[in-house]
């Protein structure tokens, strides 16, 4: 399973993450998801913090575990750190399958296990306050569905 | 022992690393030990609840056993994603 | 519910339908698919042939179901016609929604509806021969899992 | 009534399209009508099985009432996506 994992302050280029994974021509399928900063009011900031070296280990072993549980030829993950402005995209996650349930279900376990398990942090700036954002109990129990199955 | 702290953690306590050597085995004398270092520290650490505890770059617990050669970060459960 | 629905000859531009998704700000979660021509011994070309007019009364028809039973902000689907080479990209569905859960399940929902009612028909042409692909009852049954959701 | 032929079935009987009006009210018995019509037509719909029908752009049945005014597609399951 190729494996391509970044954190980085740059943006990302879809068709080119999606490109690096089916030029080798095995998979029919590529589920990918982003995640974007929603406009929101006076939300004028977002920063995310993060725990170098961590951060590449644990979605090393989150990716990993995916390998295990679906028969996937690729992943990438692209996670942006530092100052972010609305409408900007935070994340990708692409994983690229022979199947595309085993595609479908990789990215949205991949996802999950992020949110709940990579070390990152994100501060928001309004009306020149600024706090840091909860951690959600739903996505909590969004990794946990993974357990039973 | 490296200590790293993030996001609020961080703030808090008002610096993001620090190497020490507490005579603590695991995380919870650890914590306690920390908080006897000042207010910074006792606010930081005054809802374990809202702690995560990360040793030598792996998720672990409030029990788990740390060492002299470890690196042991505290922070906010995680918001990325 | 933004809806964009093409069928088209063109290759398509995922950053920029990504982008069209989200450019309102509403939905922090867009989930994806892409289906690709596989690189196959002798494949040459995959031929795609659609039933013009009902194909996009027929994908407009699942769309709109698939927001009835999900939250979604925005969907896109690409489907391309024509002459494709091993590698090209066959098909794009983008679902945009606050909630990632939903965009993936719509995500899929939308492909196994494609891959089962939308009027398209797909021709190998391998070391000089010609044959149309046949329907895959695994599609069948993947369509099927939806209704008792 | 406009018939429309895709895929392998328009190629077994050649042709993409035709207007014919005959004496039939629903898709079985235009099958039988059309099977009547030459070998080509018999070929197409030799295995009903492997047809799939449309009246008016919209997915029906083979026990589905067709008149004179429709727009009647036959074609194998689809492959797409």
């Amino acid at each position: 399973m190729q494996t391509r994992i970044h954190v980085q302050h740059e943006d990302f280029d879809l068709n080119a993450e999606v490109a690096n994974l089916t030029t080798d021509g095995e998979a029919g399928a590529v589920a990918s998801f982003t995640g974007h900063v929603r406009k929101e009011g006076d939300l004028s900031t977002l920063t995310l913090e993060h725990y170098p070296h961590m951060t590449e280990a644990e979605i090393t072993r989150i990716v990993s575990e995916a390998g295990t549980r679906w028969p996937l030829t690729g992943v990438t993950v692209i996670h942006r750190v530092g100052s972010l402005k609305p409408g900007d995209r935070i994340v990708l996650v692409a994983v690229a399958s022979q199947h595309r349930h085993a595609a479908f279900q990789a990215c949205e376990y991949l996802m999950d296990y992020l949110k709940t398990h990579a070390p990152f942090w994100k501060e928001e700036a309004r009306s020149g306050t600024r706090h840091w954002v909860e951690h959600r109990h739903s996505d909590d129990d969004a990794a946990k569905r993974w357990n039973s199955k | 022992m490296i200590l790293l702290y993030f996001a609020w953690v961080r703030q808090k306590i008002g610096k993001s690393e620090e190497s020490l050597t507490p005579p603590v085995t695991d995380v919870a004398s650890l914590i306690a030990h920390l908080k006897s270092l000042g207010p910074n520290y006792a606010e930081a650490f005054a809802d374990l609840n809202r702690i995560r505890v990360a040793i030598n770059q792996r998720h672990a617990g409030l029990d788990a056993p740390v060492g002299p050669d470890d690196e042991v970060a505290f922070f906010p459960p995680v918001t990325g994603g």
